[in-house]
């Protein structure tokens, strides 16, 4: 293949590797000279790689605006084998562009705000060395996000969605001494990687389908060998969008492969935002999207999609409530907007599911930055109090909502900012979220009742708990003495923030009813999208909801807010179902008696008693090999063969026994020998006789 | 008169016999070593007979030539047994071939 | 009888006429110079070789068909000779350590040897039984020639008796054999039978008779029990060549008198070889794990070793393996020779005063100690175990090939497996040299050291560049009058 | 002879030349006898490259091809053949890269009996090279035998504590199979009066069910080299006993006789077979996949799991292989060279951490990447190859596996390759799981705390290793290349035999 393609557009496109080379280039930059180089500049680089990936993305948006209908780049070949024909290489279309605009200017935010968050963290967990490893591994996540996110075919694709996977592994376990009895971060990571496999492996079994129907990986040939014999191969489309399906559930979190988000926590909080709520989980539905030609075929893929959406919307939803770590919350959260989104693209709405899920991105990231804000204000106070004798003797959470109230006054601009967050989210107007969240809703409502109903509950129960939250958090007086003492951070930290707000607010503005920004955009990639037009009704009715969860949420922990030690008031009330809220339905409990327990004892089984003690030892050693492990025995301390035979058993002592046995025929006496010698003789006369 | 061959080579056979029980049960060196010149004399008369049965024939006169090789090379042997015998007495007083079984496993 | 007869038999006449004359010499050598007979002794088997090489090609018979000279004979009288040189090289400064050092060693050495090439010419059943003795009774003389030393002693015992007692089943066969064809020649009995139609059961029995006979000389089993004792007991310089020697001289034998003499009933005698070489390779692999004194251990190898060659003795009941079988038979015979010879040596170079230094333990630290002695036993370790590349390698692929060829594949498989169990017991030597710690100390003079040096450079050369020996052993051409 | 014409002669036993040197050296003059083995391995990758440049890549024929009379055994010629194609030049080179890496692996871990140590290795590595070169199949025989005497010793004299007992197993156990190999052989040799493998290809004509029995002898003796599961009990002992050299060119190079024999002679020399038997080789080589990563898992001795894990690796090369069609041979010989480069890489580090604490249980260790980031960083970029993690070599070699087998007819069913994929899954797990219990965790042994990082030469050991592994990873092109045409025609040769069979 020709080194370069360029569509018409020219001269542009030919940027778009850069938005890939960057980060590397800042991340090697880091590797090579970050002992060096010192905080400062560390994370200036970084910083700045990262931004100006952002201006590259920005790049390919001016060309599109150009030539809508994109390009594509080819860098070089990959794997050529036979009819298989893989390349290194770049689409530029508008829906990549999305996420590129989308993934490169949060992350430029958050990148930001690491600068800030980390220099503290790294101190507070007494290892600033690991301040340029942080940054290393979030520009090589930019990258491999960048790469999943321009991929021109399935294979590349896959690149970059086990490169983000290791990435979130390793910034999950970036304190990989933290965490519960010290290794739990680094299994929480573990946790993830694995449960992210199980997803890959559908992804690859999608691909061999794919490949084995299609005989290409690419997105072009793939599509058009769907949309010109789609119908005559539905059954292998519906196979290949399940297992895509399947893929899609580990990356983004969804039923039944939810578990790790929650954990992955573990990470710093700028992880968290990034990663886990604002990009990389939204790998699954970007696949998804990509892949519509696909779905559109397989109708019994969509509804599944659609429906594992929704119950996962609703499911996460519930857990997000009984819980009382602030990141937890907004962990389960997320995982309950990916629903929504899910949800969305199953049903085919496709615009809706990006426009969600760009907004989501913005008031996610967010949330979790304000909430580190939060924790690191708390946490900050606490290590001062720390060092005065006699302080908190008990281990103390600074994530712990019981911990905190009364923040408003103390850290007003997070206040403010987490507000605004947790409103869009709410989907209260004129926020982004309403409108995303509302034209999921409205297209529900038109194609599938059950799918509408199970979003309409998620949706009152989001609004719910982030009022909870709020007053939790920021009302009544504070639970503790870091709280009461806790104050605002410096403006690196708040700067992001604010502008994050911003866009919580604006945002809307991408796909505003009616006039539909973003799906024209977006029709130029994906065919037959439609707009879906602003439906009152259901708009009024989730309003509603949000509004009466809010007030409802006020009357549990407004009117009179929690006291130090006093038990939620929602444990009074739902009793023993609230338990089972706080303990996430005991999934994991689940998971871990049906899979995880019995693996461990399979495995052990297989390598301690199969294959080695039977089939090592006894078999090998003792039945093959006694013989010659008697020998060597023998060897290595001289061992009298008189004493082996005592020993040993099996085949192996046959030979041993036998080779003594006729020892002891060698009796020495000549007329033994003599004997023998006249049987040979007798034997060989009769069969002459008898022959 | 005419002894039938058959009566002959019966006896060598018989004689054979005998010379092998000799060296199976049998302990004395001296004895079994007589035993054993025993078959080699029943094959000397095998010899005879066969060649006798042949008639005056060159043929014939292989079977002598063998019989005199078997008596020259029985000589031999008893030489180099009965020294043999000799210098194991000397050792060990006996030449009972039971006691002399150091060599053995 | 004229001068051709006498030049066919030459080397023969060679070896057994300097031997008598040396005997006599003998006397007027002084015991601290016995080195003279030594040396007397080796050019004479020099000077024998000399007449083989010069020797007309092409078969030769004399005195009326009693000696055959063709090129089976021609090759086996070769090796004997060569093996002799080695013996008397080995034996001269072991003997002398040994406190046994008499000139009739090398003599009775040059009568054995006489025996051999009588039996490898043997044209006649006579010849046979009159080499057979001249073979073995020397033998018998050696085995003892420790004496009064009571292992030696008792070893030749055993052996006389045992050796009396099988020959005179030989004696007894051949007079069978004489009875039911009427005569004793080679060529004549297998006329005889060719042209009676049937074949009385006397013949089958002498046939029979005359297997145990030399089945006891290549120690087959169950003919082998001697072996380890008289191996064990006797000097290890007369085992040595007792090993190659006698072994091939009963071959020598064996292969004239079944495929010259007895074409006519290979279907009898084909079945009892093939199950004899089976039982010999499994009964002496088996038994040789448990050997833990060296000379006991080469005992049973060497049974084994019987045991392959006697696979080529069925094989060549097979028309279109025959040559095979007996060019295989012929090249492992060489292969065995020096590779035997050659862990023999190095036995010689360890054993002490008194029977010392022969367990396998004493070995250990072999590898550190002396590298160069250690390498070669490995090598010879490995060539007896048939790992290329080591000729002992070729000479199993050779045997195999030629037993497969035969269609006698299960008797391969039989062959391949117990080479797998001997690989165990020749694995221990090595690993005792080379694994454990000890520091053994040899005695190897000169000329003992070039011998070993000698036949390990022979084991690794002719494993990898095995054509001259190949050419030699084909030249060697088959039996005559093969059917 | 002159190096031109017979370049893969002179490749072959350029090691000798380091030997020769070597017996000559006094055995306490320690540095320089390890420079020596050094540079004699040096010089032998130099001809392998060498070797490379002159190599047609555009080529499915045999190359540098040298056809001398050897000698006649029986009116059998035997031949003196070398010569190299797209199936053994990869791991020819590999031999090359692999030996004088491990020699470097073993620079201070090697003390006592230094000399016979170099001499073994290098001996080994003629050995080696000669397999994949020979294209007698007596030749064949003779290396493929011949690397088992210098493994024997490396293993038995400078191994662990159970060093004989592992050494003589290994040595019985791949005589065992390879003595059934010798018969088949044999009987080939017989039938075509020829043991030249051009040759037999040619002549080619085995009736059906005469392959299977030849195939099953020639399995017999790869299937335990390589190991395939159930036949892999020798590996954990070897290993584990074996210095870090020994594993790292046992691991890289030997288990790859195994795979290599298949390839070389099993395929093209009964396609027939090979047809009938894949889903019998698919099975056993996915139930090795399975059952290598879960018993890994299990392992307390990280040297176990890495032993354990070939059987897993090496049964997706098999799976591979036995798809019959392009994707999957060539992915299985490219996951050969994957396979050689992180294992080795793996066994090295395994050294390396050893010679500091002397020890191999994993529950000893924890939070080493605190004190030790370089190491730390290295190994986590090996661990993640070896679990096949996409953009490193490993995930190129199992895709393209995994894809061929899914669609492979001879196979039959895609459901092998399925379970196969599970196998990622469970890599995934025992991988991290290791990396966790050696690098992450709180660093709480005292013994831990004390380690150093690694010093210049063991950077410059592993190393070259990690840049193959970004090389295959990102473009595996060129490798490709080299085996295409080569394997196009083995797999056209395969495809008519699939006809035949049908």
């Amino acid at each position: 293949m020709t080194y370069l393609e360029i569509a018409p557009a020219g001269g542009l496109y030919l940027y778009a590797p850069l938005i890939i080379g960057l980060p590397i280039a800042g991340l090697l930059v880091n590797i090579f000279f970050g002992r060096r180089l010192g905080e400062r500049f560390v994370s200036l680089i970084a910083s700045s790689a990262v931004g100006l990936a952002f201006l590259i993305a920005i790049l390919q948006l001016i060309a599109l605006l150009g030539h809508p209908e994109g390009s594509t780049i080819m860098l070089a070949d990959w794997i050529t084998i036979g009819e298989l024909s893989v390349p290194w290489s770049l689409k530029v279309d508008t829906l990549s562009t999305t996420m590129m605009l989308m993934v490169t200017g949060v992350s430029t935010l958050i990148h930001i705000y690491a600068i800030g968050y980390m220099h503290e963290d790294v101190r507070f967990k007494g290892d600033p060395g690991r301040y340029t490893r942080f940054f290393i591994f979030f520009n090589l996540f930019v990258a491999t996000m960048m790469v999943l996110v321009t991929a021109d075919n399935y294979l590349m694709m896959f690149v970059g969605w086990e490169g983000v996977g290791l990435c979130s592994y390793l910034l999950i376990g970036f304190w990989y001494e933290k965490g519960a009895d010290g290794i739990g971060n680094a299994v929480a990571g573990k946790k993830a990687f694995v449960t992210n496999r199980i997803g890959d492996f559908g992804f690859l079994i999608a691909m061999f389908l794919i490949f084995g129907a299609a005989g290409s990986l690419r997105f072009e040939e793939v599509f058009h060998w769907a949309e010109t014999t789609g119908l005559a191969n539905a059954g292998v489309i519906t196979a290949i969008t399940l297992f895509m399906l399947l893929g899609a559930t580990g990356k983004s979190a969804q039923l039944p492969l939810f578990v790790w988000l929650p954990d992955a926590m573990a990470g710093p909080t700028p992880v968290s935002a990034l990663i886990h709520a604002a990009t990389m989980v939204t790998a699954g539905i970007y696949m998804i999207a990509r892949s519509a030609p696909l779905f559109a075929v397989a109708d019994i893929s969509s509804n599944v999609t659609a429906f594992i959406g929704a119950a996962t919307a609703l499911f996460a939803a519930t857990i997000a409530v009984g819980q009382f770590d602030i990141k937890r919350v907004l962990a389960y959260s997320t995982i309950s907007q990916l629903g929504f989104m899910m949800a969305a693209v199953g049903l085919g709405a496709y615009v809706a599911g990006m426009f969600h899920l760009v907004a989501h991105a913005f008031f996610k990231a967010l949330l979790f930055l304000s909430a580190g804000s939060v924790i690191q204000g708390v946490e900050h106070e606490h290590h001062r109090l720390e060092h005065d004798p006699g302080a908190h003797a008990e281990p103390f959470d600074p994530q712990d909502m019981r911990n905190m109230g009364g923040l408003r006054s103390r850290m007003p601009i997070t206040f403010w900012v987490y507000l605004i967050g947790a409103l869009a989210l709410s989907g209260i107007p004129p926020l982004a979220g309403f409108f995303s969240k509302d034209e999921i809703l409205a297209d529900a409502s038109m194609s599938n009742n059950l799918v509408y109903v199970l979003l309409a509950a998620a949706a009152f129960l989001t609004a719910f708990y982030m009022g909870r939250q709020i007053l939790m958090v920021f009302f009544g007086q504070a639970r503790s003495d870091a709280a009461g003492h806790a104050r605002e951070n410096p403006p690196v930290m708040t700067v992001p923030l604010m502008m994050l707000a911003g866009l919580s607010i604006l945002g809307g503005a991408l796909n505003l009813p009616g006039v539909h920004t973003l799906t024209d955009w977006l029709e130029h990639t994906l065919e037959h999208v439609h707009a879906t037009e602003f439906n009152m009704l259901v708009a009024v009715i989730s309003v509603g909801l949000a509004l009466a969860a809010i007030l409802l949420a006020w009357t549990l922990y407004g009117r009179e807010t929690l006291k130090t030690g006093q038990p939620d008031p929602l444990r009074r009330i739902l009793g023993p179902l609230f338990t089972a809220l706080e303990n996430k339905w005991w999934v994991d409990e689940l998971y871990e008696f049906l899979f995880i327990r019995p693996y461990v004892r399979i495995s052990h089984f297989l390598a301690v008693t199969l294959d080695w003690r039977f089939w090592h030892d006894w078999f090998h050693d003792r039945v093959l090999g006694a013989t010659f492990r008697n020998g060597t025995r023998w060897l290595a301390q001289s061992f009298d063969l008189k004493v082996i035979d005592a020993a040993a058993n099996g085949l192996g002592n046959l030979t041993q026994g036998a080779a003594l046995g006729l020892r002891k025929l060698q009796t020495g006496y000549v007329r033994t020998y003599a004997l023998a010698l006249f049987v040979g003789v007798m034997l060989v006369l009769t069969y002459v006789i008898i022959a | 008169m005419n002894i039938p061959a058959s009566y002959v080579l019966s006896l060598s056979g018989v004689l054979f016999s005998l010379g092998i029980l000799g060296v199976l049960i049998r302990r004395n060196a001296i004895v079994i070593f007589m035993s054993i010149e025993l078959m080699l004399n029943s094959a000397n008369l095998a010899f005879i007979t066969f060649a006798r049965m042949l008639g005056p024939s060159p043929e014939a006169l292989r079977g002598h030539v063998m019989v005199f090789f078997i008596i020259a090379v029985a000589a031999a042997e008893v030489a180099v047994g009965l020294a043999l015998i000799v210098t194991i007495f000397r050792n060990k007083e006996t030449i009972n071939v039971d006691e002399v079984n150091s060599l053995q496993g | 009888m004229n001068s051709q007869d006498l030049l066919t038999a030459l080397p023969v006449l060679v070896v057994a006429g300097f031997a008598c004359l040396l005997l006599i010499v003998d006397l007027f050598i002084p015991a601290a110079r016995k080195g003279y007979t030594a040396g007397l002794a080796a050019l004479t088997l020099a000077a024998a070789i000399l007449v083989i090489l010069l020797q007309v090609a092409g078969d030769h018979t004399a005195f009326g068909g009693m000696i055959i000279q063709d090129g089976f004979s021609r090759f086996l009288q070769l090796l004997f000779l060569v093996v002799g040189l080695v013996a008397i090289g080995q034996a001269y400064s072991y003997i002398r350590r040994q406190g046994i050092e008499r000139g009739e060693y090398y003599v009775l050495l040059l009568f054995s040897i006489t025996g051999m090439m009588l039996m490898a010419s043997a044209g006649d059943l006579i010849v046979i039984f009159v080499a057979l003795e001249l073979l073995s009774i020397p033998l018998y003389v050696l085995s003892g020639f420790a004496r009064p030393e009571p292992a030696s002693e008792e070893s030749a015992l055993k052996y006389f008796l045992l050796g009396a007692f099988a020959s005179s089943f030989l004696v007894y066969g051949i007079a069978l054999i004489f009875g039911t064809t009427g005569t004793t020649q080679i060529a004549g009995v297998f006329e005889a039978i060719q042209s009676a139609g049937s074949v009385p059961q006397l013949f089958l029995l002498g046939a029979g008779m005359i297997l145990v006979g030399l089945g006891f000389k290549v120690a087959a089993v169950p003919f082998h029990m001697w072996t380890p004792d008289v191996y064990q007991g006797a000097p290890s310089s007369v085992a040595a060549f007792m090993s190659v020697g006698a072994k091939a001289g009963g071959f020598a034998a064996l292969l004239r008198i079944l495929l010259a003499a007895f074409p006519a009933v290979a279907s009898t005698w084909g079945p009892i070889t093939m199950w004899l070489s089976a039982l010999t390779m499994i009964w002496g692999n088996v038994a040789a794990i448990a050997q833990t004194n060296i000379k006991r251990m080469l005992a049973y190898s060497s049974i084994a070793h019987a045991g392959y060659i006697l696979m080529a003795v069925p094989a060549a009941v097979n028309q279109a393996a025959a040559g095979q079988a007996i060019h295989g038979a012929l090249f492992y015979l060489a292969a065995y020779a020096i590779t035997n010879l050659g862990a023999w040596g190095v036995v010689l170079c360890l054993e002490k005063a008194k029977g010392g230094g022969l367990e396998i333990d004493d070995y250990a630290g072999l590898g550190v100690r002396h590298p160069i002695l250690a390498l070669s036993m490995a090598l010879f370790m490995l060539s007896l175990t048939g790992v290329p590349p080591t000729v002992g390698f070729i000479g199993k692929f050779y045997l195999f090939r030629a037993v497969i060829n035969a269609d006698l594949v299960w008797l391969a498989i039989v062959g391949v497996l117990t080479s797998l169990v001997s690989a165990f017991y020749y694995l221990r030597v090595i690993v005792t040299m080379y694994m454990r710690e000890g520091d053994p100390e040899t005695s190897g003079d000169i000329m003992l050291n070039t011998t070993v040096w000698a036949a390990a450079l022979g084991t690794f050369i002719f494993g990898v560049l095995p054509g001259p020996l190949l050419a030699l052993v084909e030249r060697a051409g088959l039996i005559q009058f093969l059917p | 002879m002159n190096p031109s014409t017979s370049l893969l002669t002179w490749l072959t036993f350029s090691p000798l030349l380091g030997v020769l040197v070597i017996l000559f050296l006094p055995k306490d003059r320690k540095p320089l006898i390890r420079w020596v083995a050094l540079l004699a391995s040096l010089v032998t990758f130099a001809v392998s490259i060498v070797m490379l440049v002159r190599f047609n890549s555009n080529s499915g024929a045999i190359q540098m091809m040298e056809r001398r009379p050897w000698f006649q055994l029986a009116g059998i010629d035997i031949e003196y053949a070398l010569g190299i194609d797209g199936l053994s030049v990869l791991l020819v080179l590999l031999t090359t890269f692999l030996t004088p890496i491990s020699i470097l692996s073993t620079w201070s871990a090697i003390e006592e009996r230094l000399k016979e140590f170099m001499i073994f290795f290098l001996l080994l590595e003629v050995g080696m090279i000669g397999v994949f070169v020979a294209l007698d199949l007596f030749l064949f025989y003779i290396f493929w035998e011949f690397t088992l005497v210098p493994m024997y010793f490396l293993i038995g004299i400078w191994g662990g504590p159970r060093r004989v007992y592992a050494a003589i197993k290994f040595f019985l156990y791949t005589m065992a199979g390879s003595i059934l190999m010798l018969l088949a052989i044999l009987w080939l040799g017989l039938q075509f009066d020829s043991f030249s493998l051009p040759d037999l290809i040619a002549a080619g004509g085995i009736s059906g069910s005469i392959q299977i029995w030849l195939f099953l002898a020639f399995a017999a003796a790869f299937a335990i080299k390589v190991p395939m599961w159930p036949l892999h009990s020798w590996l954990p002992d070897a290993h584990v006993e074996a210095p870090t050299a020994g594993s790292v060119i046992l691991a890289g190079v030997l288990l790859k006789m195994g795979t290599y024999g298949f390839l070389r002679f099993n395929l093209p020399l009964f396609p027939e077979a090979a047809v009938r038997l894949a889903p019998w080789m698919a099975l056993f080589a996915v139930i090795g996949i399975i059952y290598g990563a879960a018993v890994s898992y299990a392992q307390k001795d990280v040297k176990k799991l890495v032993a354990y894990s070939s059987v897993s690796h090496l049964g997706f090369v098999i799976l591979g292989l036995f798809a019959l069609n392009p994707q999957g041979i060539q992915g299985g010989i490219l996951q050969m060279v994957n396979h050689g480069l992180s294992t080795g890489a793996l066994f090295i580090i395994v050294g390396m951490i050893y010679e500091r604490r002397h020890t191999r249980e994993m529950d000893a260790f924890g939070g080493l990447w605190k004190i030790m980031p370089v190491y730390g960083a290295l190994t986590l970029i090996v661990t993640l190859s070896s679990m096949g993690l996409p953009g490193l070599n490993g995930f190129v070699g199992e895709f393209t596996i995994l894809l061929g087998a899914f669609g492979s007819k001879a196979i039959g069913s895609p459901w092998f390759a399925g379970a196969a994929a599970v196998g990622v899954i469970l890599a995934a797990i025992y991988m991290l799981f290791m990396y966790q219990k050696l690098f992450l965790g709180p660093l709480d042994k005292e013994e831990n705390k004390a380690l150093k990082d690694l010093n210049l030469r063991e950077i410059v050991t592993i190393v070259p290793l990690i840049v193959f592994i970004f090389w295959i990873g990102l473009y595996p092109r060129p490798f490709f290349n080299l085996m295409a045409p080569a394997v196009e025609k083995l797999a056209a040769a395969l495809q008519a035999a699939a006809m035949v069979v049908h």
